[in-house]
């Protein structure tokens, strides 16, 4: 069983390989030997998973050392495997979807004469996605954190011709290399508290380190969840992300590599837990982003952008999850997993729209698009019902524990965060709604395209279908089996601990005022675009509108202090670089000429002027000799 | 006879003859030495220069060094100074220098130097304790020309030998300078004289010098009919030197005066003329 | 009279000789006082000569005089044909290094 | 006696550059083969050397019956005797490795320079120029190798000067004319270049000689008979023989690393670097970065600190500053530059300032890590630059902005370029990465503010490279580039082994580190320093 966990790992990083240097006789096959190689790696996923479901509560986890990597002195970093429940889920979820994203890409990028890369670059992320989530230390954790952000930035700029693709895959990475900083200061400090930074010790005795340096080590793991996750502060490049290829928003920047944020925070658990102070402001953040997420997901006309926006928001809500502790982190990972399903289904099925309407974004000019993609509107549907919450299907149990968790908070904290958590599902159920409303129904509002060719939308082909009808499923189903007996809060419970909160307020009224506020959200959508017609061009809107248009100024505040500034920063530092640092050095050659020319003047080839000097040098070694022999 | 005197002078004193003699012929030494620096005029320094060497050589004589100073009177006073007013004579002394510097600071610096180096060169002699004379008498026992010959022929032998190939060797090269390797034919006298002709300046050959047998010498320019002098009839040399007796105004000078006599004669003889003439005439 | 006179009066020729060669151009008379500064070393010679009784003074004063006699032979030489070729015997004129 | 394989390593390039440099005018591509062997045969014998060292052991007993000490492969023989200097070879497992490094990359700068010369050539040329490229780079790696071997002072001092002379010609001779200034105007900038590569590198070399000469005096006053020896000066400090005055060992050791900061390069003493990097071909810039600059840092670890641990000591506050001010300086330097092969230049600037950092931060990680970091910047680098001067050497220009959408037109080009500027932005996986993390943790453990403060040099790094990537590679196809060639088979085989190594590296550099290891430990006793106890010790007990 062990080494089938690096033959996990290894598989799609074979096919990564394989593709990116396999030169052009993989043109053809490519695509099916990445799906392929993801396919193999999510059986293997399914045998260890069900080895482990043989197995006790306690004896679940495998812990596998493959070669000492960085062996220095008292430092030790291992290439190590840990797979536990909270490892396999990721696993099963990143593998599972990661397959089918791959069956959709097959159909989705036919066309494009690049697509063995493109495979190669999924295959990529997989087997960094996989690291990542496998890895029994944080060092080696930091690695697949990287290779993630490589992966999406490759798959970003995929089309990278289009200067906006090259910028927005630029920004992403930097933005999470911020966060990458974040880990590095967090391992470091864990290396300097614990002399170690695998998980296992680090996690047993974390309480025996001071809580001051806990703090600093959680915050700084918030600020690479934040970067990863796209939570605010760092939030801005998710949006851009979407310049990528449809099935990447749906794998990537949907359903597993932004949740890494989670994944990092419940697996430090009991870093954060030790730590207070860290964990309101992890709440905090996740509070924040939820509604910001959301607001940001009302306005815009981007069909992805706006799915970008709830993805924001819903990963809000699993980091507000997280944050609560003990209470959270089975909710935020179940979420995190019902969302991977819902959301991906999403995004797939906005990537099959865009198929069918040569590539068009723009949900102002879609509409009425029900009947000629049943499929695609089913599935769309059945995800959309999911994630707000509709009940019975995944997103309302995943929700709704979220909910009453951040009640069970406590105290005025927890009315403010469960009440932020309220009002986050009625924006939800806006936005979806209005992403339902103005895609499927309504008057048709399309336009010609760039080369003003009428779109004809037309369903998929069979290989985008399948993924969108099994991960519909997925979003209907996967909920309701987690909840029924707790299956799933069995399941994680030996890894992440679980306690269960004292709600001020029963559940069953927080799943009322939940219904009431996701009918009074679908309502106002309806109201606006449901029975009204829609305007193909954006009108101007209100204030909060055009600022949630531009992200709500986050990237105008980037662009004027960070990027500005630091264009003014490097512009005047060649500039002392040229002048002063240089300046010097030129200034002192220059002198050092200046005094030369001078003293050349003194060669002025007359021999008598020499015989001076000789003789006047004559007389000064004289007095030297005398002034010597006097002392 | 010195000799005795100095066999005895072991003491830190001189006899006082030779006190006598040091202060007067050490006046005249350094005399000399500032006529040899000051002088305008090479010859005149190559004289002062030639004073102030036989001074030393009287000076060696004292010392001892009799075989030197005979030296020093017989090689540098009549060899090497005569070296030097040859070849005064063959540059042609252009004149005198001008003692005008031309050199922006030099004459500042150089006194300054020569006199700090003086000041500190006297301080060392006085400082160094110089307290023991031996004399050379002793060594110049067995006669001094004696001594240095053994000296030289044994101690020195190998100086000696190499100073005699740098002796030859500076002949050689004093020729080798000094000679014009002839690399054309010389011109022929017709060949000159129809080169003068092409270039149409001086046809003729120059005219003499002097004119009247009074000034009948190479210093004096001829004089042109019209009394003034002409530079074609004295040597470049003399010229440059400023040597040229220009004797046109002390000739003009006397034709006039000469005119004015014998106008005067000639008037007196022309009335006496007249006289007759008219009283011949009148007769 | 101590006989350390005569170093003083070889020192005082040595520096006239000096300041000779440093003031004046024509390089005939710089010759000359060169000339000078090695008769007042000889002289010094011979009266260290003198001063430690043996003759390795008057030794060096020889030699100093055959060198000089050399030198003022080629020097002369040199001059004479730096002169023909330049029709002056200033040393101020040959600060080329060429004829 | 034994074989004498540190001296072969070093004299068979010098063979080599005699003898390229005596191929006659009309046979070049003779000339670029036989640099090629001897290059290969000094990798070979660096291979030996690798074999041959045994990172467990501390001496074998060498010919002259040496002192004990770490090094291994010694020779030993007198030179000028009367000066104590001595004809001293030994390497640690620092050294064998960075020998092994300039070895590895000599051949590959070859075969990436193999027509850098050829412009040069014209039918009547006696110079020879190619003859002298492929000679002088020889010399240089010569040279190179033996200041690795050298353990006694002046000998290293000799050859640490030496080296100036080939690497002026290298930088001064040839370029790729592609200044924004035209033919005239490049010459002028290449031996502006050249000149002040010399003029700082021998100012520092002389204040380092001055200190050689402070050095001997000192140990000839208290030792009776001075020496240049390192293991004879260590020996003696450690026996309480020598005891130099604080303040003398202060002035040594401060013209010791002045020498050095300036090859290394540290701020403000690295504006030679951008412009003998930018003016020199890419080759030569590798050339100077990946191999000669590395004689800096490592003389740092081996004569600084083994000489001078009291005054490293004292240094230390004031050195972990300006190689702070080197990493961020550097980087955002390579962000406001517009000239792709000075880019690179200050990104070497920015990871210089790495290397120093991890050597003074005093810890067995922050050295490990330095050391190591000396190794993959020194291939990363490569990689990147070669790359960068075969994009250069087919559009003819420098400029970033000349360039764009290349990817389209030559993705394996384009690749190679990103893989190598991931290298350079320390991608974990990549060999940078490991060396990095290593100088950082071991910085941060001691200097926590320090190692903050030098992890956003990673966020700068992905900047400019990012940057520079995208200006070139991404967006429309420009017209000057349409038709631009992929890599050919040449220029494949120079950067795909590099690559290879570079992931090799990262995935696995267990071998170099054990080889590193036991010499850092050394180092680290020389200067009695060890590393801080974490709060939470018994971690590894209490499993």
């Amino acid at each position: 069983m062990e080494n089938l966990i690096g033959l996990l790992v290894l598989a799609p990083l074979l096919g990564a390989g394989v593709l990116l240097c396999g030169g052009r006789r993989l043109d053809r096959s490519g695509p099916w030997l990445g799906t392929l190689l993801a396919a193999v790696s999510f059986a293997l996923g399914v045998v260890l998973f069900a080895d482990m479901l043989g197995k006790g509560g306690e004896e679940r986890a495998l812990d596998v050392t493959v070669f000492q990597w960085v062996p220095v002195g008292g430092f030790r970093a291992d290439v190590g495997f840990h797979l536990d429940q909270l490892s396999m889920t990721f696993v099963l979820l990143i593998t599972g979807v990661g397959s089918l994203i791959h069956l959709y890409s097959v159909g989705y990028m036919a066309h494009d004469e690049r697509k063995r890369r493109f495979f190669g670059y999924l295959n990529l992320f997989l087997a960094a996605m996989l690291l990542l989530v496998l890895a029994d230390n944080y060092l080696l954790l930091y690695v697949g954190w990287e290779g993630v952000g490589l992966a999406s930035y490759l798959l970003i700029g995929f089309w990278q011709h289009k200067p906006s693709a090259a910028t927005a895959a630029k920004k992403a990475f930097l933005v999470n290399r911020v966060g990458d900083m974040g880990l590095s200061i967090a391992i470091m400090l864990l290396f300097t508290t614990f002399g170690t930074f695998a998980f296992d010790p680090v996690l047993t005795r974390a309480t025996d380190a001071g809580e001051g340096k806990l703090t600093a080590v959680a915050l700084m793991l918030l600020l690479a969840a934040c970067g990863k996750s796209a939570q605010v502060p760092l939030q801005s490049w998710l949006g851009d992300a979407m310049e990528g290829p449809t099935p990447v928003s749906a794998l990537i920047h949907a359903a597993t590599m932004v949740t890494a944020g989670v994944y990092l925070i419940t697996r430090s658990g009991a870093v954060f837990d030790a730590a207070p102070d860290a964990q309101t402001a992890v709440v905090t953040v996740g509070a924040v982003t939820l509604l910001f997420g959301a607001i940001v997901g009302c306005a815009k006309d981007d069909i992805k952008k706006a799915l970008a926006g709830s993805t924001m928001s819903q990963i809000g809500y699993m980091i507000l999850a997280a944050g609560l502790g003990p209470i959270g982190y089975v909710f935020a990972i179940m979420h995190l997993v019902t969302h991977g399903f819902f959301k991906a289904g999403l995004f797939l099925g906005a990537g099959s729209v865009m198929h069918g309407m040569n590539d068009e974004v723009d949900m102002r000019r879609y509409g009425g698009l029900r009947t000629y993609m049943p499929v695609t509107f089913v599935t769309f549907g059945l995800g959309y019902l999911a994630i707000i919450g509709f009940p019975g299907l995944s997103g309302f149990f995943s929700k709704d524990k979220i909910i009453e968790a951040a009640f069970a908070k406590g105290g005025t904290e927890g009315w403010i965060l469960g009440g932020a958590a309220l009002l986050g599902a009625a924006i939800t159920a806006y936005y979806m709604t209005r992403v339902m409303l103005l895609t499927f129904f309504g008057e048709k509002r399309w336009q010609p395209d760039a080369e003003g060719e009428m779109p004809h939308p037309h369903e998929s082909p069979r290989t985008m279908t399948v993924p969108m009808i099994v991960l519909a499923f997925g979003s209907v189903f996967a909920g309701g089996l987690f909840s029924i007996n707790d299956t799933f809060l069995k399941w994680l419970e030996p890894v992440t601990g679980h306690e269960e909160g004292h709600s001020p307020v029963s559940a069953l009224t927080v799943t009322a005022a939940t219904m009431v506020v996701l009918v009074i959200g679908v309502a106002i959508a309806w109201a606006q675009y449901g029975r009204r017609p829609v305007p193909v061009t954006a009108p101007r809107g209100s204030l909060l509108t055009r600022a949630a248009r531009r992200d709500l100024l986050q990237d105008d505040f980037n662009h004027v202090v960070l990027v500005r500034g630091g264009e003014h920063l490097t512009r005047s530092l060649v500039y002392v670089d040229h002048s002063l640092v240089d300046g010097v050095v030129n200034g002192t050659a220059a002198s050092v000429g200046g005094l030369s020319g001078r003293m050349r003047k003194l060669q002025n080839g007359y021999a008598r002027s020499y015989a001076v000097s000789m003789f006047g040098g004559a007389a000064v070694l004289i007095a030297a000799t005398l002034l010597m022999r006097a002392v | 006879m010195i000799a005795p005197s100095l066999a005895a002078s072991a003491a830190s004193t001189t006899s006082t003859g030779e006190a006598v003699q040091f202060w007067i012929l050490a006046v005249v030494a350094v005399l000399g030495a500032l006529g040899a620096v000051l002088m305008r005029k090479a010859v005149h320094s190559a004289l002062s220069l030639a004073g102030t060497m036989i001074v030393l050589a009287v000076f060696y004589l004292a010392n001892g060094a009799y075989f030197l100073g005979v030296v020093q009177i017989v090689v540098y006073t009549g060899a090497i100074m005569m070296l030097f007013l040859f070849v005064v004579m063959l540059v042609g002394v252009t004149a005198a220098d001008s003692l005008k510097e031309t050199i922006k600071g030099q004459r500042w610096l150089a006194g300054l130097c020569v006199l700090g180096f003086g000041i500190l060169l006297m301080a060392g002699i006085s400082n160094a304790s110089l307290k023991e004379w031996n004399g050379v008498g002793r060594a110049n026992a067995g006669g001094n020309v004696e001594g240095l010959a053994s000296l030289i022929f044994t101690k020195y032998v190998f100086a000696f030998e190499i100073t005699g190939a740098l002796l030859i060797t500076a002949a050689v090269g004093a020729m080798v300078l000094t000679h014009r390797e002839r690399t054309e034919r010389a011109a022929t006298q017709r060949e000159r004289a129809e080169q003068r002709v092409r270039e149409g300046k001086q046809v003729t050959p120059l005219p003499a010098p002097g004119v009247y047998a009074r000034h009948n010498a190479v210093d004096i320019p001829g004089l042109l009919p019209d009394g003034t002098a002409s530079d074609l009839t004295v040597s470049p040399t003399l010229r440059a030197r400023g040597q040229v007796r220009d004797v046109s105004g002390e000739a003009l000078q006397d034709l006039k005066a000469l005119e004015q006599r014998s106008s005067e004669w000639l008037e007196r003889g022309r009335s006496e003329d007249a006289d007759a003439n008219g009283k011949g005439a009148g007769k | 009279m101590n006989p350390v006179n005569y170093l003083y009066l070889a020192a005082l020729l040595f520096t006239i000789g000096a300041a000779g060669v440093l003031i004046r151009r024509n390089a005939i008379v710089i010759f000359m006082c060169v000339e000078l500064m090695l008769n007042a070393c000889n002289l010094a010679f011979v009266t260290f000569a003198r001063l430690h009784g043996n003759l390795d003074g008057q030794i060096i004063a020889f030699f100093t005089m055959v060198v000089a006699a050399a030198e003022v032979v080629v020097g002369l030489a040199i001059i004479v044909t730096i002169f023909r070729s330049r029709h002056s015997a200033s040393v101020d004129d040959a600060g080329l290094l060429k004829l | 006696m034994a074989f004498p394989l540190l001296t072969l390593t070093a004299a068979i390039p010098a063979v080599g550059a005699v003898a390229t440099a005596a191929v006659p005018a009309g046979r070049r591509t003779a000339a670029k083969w036989l640099a090629l062997a001897f290059s290969l045969a000094t990798l070979a014998l660096a291979a030996v050397q690798l074999v041959r060292f045994d990172p467990g052991g501390t001496s074998q007993a060498s010919s002259s019956g040496g002192a004990k000490g770490p090094f291994q492969l010694t020779e030993s023989h007198a030179w000028i005797a009367d000066f104590g200097v001595r004809y001293e070879l030994g390497v640690d497992g620092i050294a064998v490795v960075l020998i092994a490094l300039a070895a590895l990359l000599i051949p590959f700068i070859m075969l990436a320079g193999w027509h850098d010369a050829d412009p040069l050539e014209t039918r009547s040329s006696r110079w020879r120029p190619t003859q002298g490229f492929f000679a002088l780079i020889l010399m240089v790696e010569a040279m190179v190798v033996i200041s690795f071997e050298a353990t006694d002072v002046f000998l290293f001092y000799i050859f640490f000067e030496a080296m100036l002379i080939p690497m002026y010609f290298l930088i001064g001779g040839f370029g790729d004319g592609a200044a924004e200034h035209g033919e005239a105007g490049a010459a002028a900038q290449r031996s502006y270049a050249a000149v002040k590569f010399l003029l700082y590198n021998l100012v520092g070399g002389l204040i380092m000689l001055a200190a050689v000469i402070g050095l001997y005096a000192v140990t000839a006053d208290q030792l009776g008979t001075g020496t240049f020896s390192l293991q004879e000066i260590v020996q003696a400090r450690a026996a309480g023989k020598l005891d130099i005055a604080t303040t003398t060992e202060r002035a040594l050791f401060l013209g010791f690393f002045f020498a050095f900061a300036v090859k290394a390069p540290l701020w403000p003493l690295h504006t030679w670097l951008p412009n003998a990097m930018g003016e020199a071909t890419a080759p030569v810039a590798v050339l100077i970065t990946a191999v000669v600059d590395k004689v800096g840092t490592f003389a740092m670890l081996r004569f600084c600190l083994q000489l001078f641990p009291e005054a490293s000591k004292w240094a230390t506050p004031v050195i972990v500053v300006l190689s702070l001010i080197s990493i961020l300086y550097g980087a955002l330097l390579a962000v406001g530059q517009r000239d792709i092969k000075r880019l690179v230049a200050y990104a070497s600037i920015s990871h210089f300032g790495f290397i120093v950092l991890g050597i003074f931060a005093m810890t067995s990680q922050g050295q490990s890590g330095a050391t190591l970091y000396m190794v993959n910047h020194g291939v990363s680098t490569a990689a990147l630059m070669l790359v960068a001067g075969f994009l250069i050497s087919r559009r003819g220009s420098r400029l970033i902005a000349d360039y764009g959408g290349v990817q389209k037109v030559a993705p394996v080009l384009a690749g190679t370029f990103l893989v190598g500027g991931l290298a350079t932005l320390s991608l974990p996986g990549l060999a940078p990465f490991v060396s990095e993390f290593l100088v950082l943790v071991g910085t941060f453990s001691r200097y926590p503010v320090a190692g903050g403060i030098a992890t956003l040099g990673i966020v700068l790094a992905a900047l400019y490279v990012l940057v520079l990537y995208q200006r070139t590679m991404t967006g429309p196809v420009k017209e000057e580039v349409r038709g631009m060639p992929d890599l050919r088979a040449r220029e494949l085989a120079v950067v795909a082994p590099l690559i290879a190594l570079l992931l090799f590296l990262g995935v696995y550099p267990k071998p170099v580190t054990e080889i590193l290891d036991p010499a850092v430990r050394h180092t680290m006793s020389q200067v009695h320093q060890a590393d801080p106890k974490p709060d939470v010790n018994d971690v590894e007990a209490a499993k």
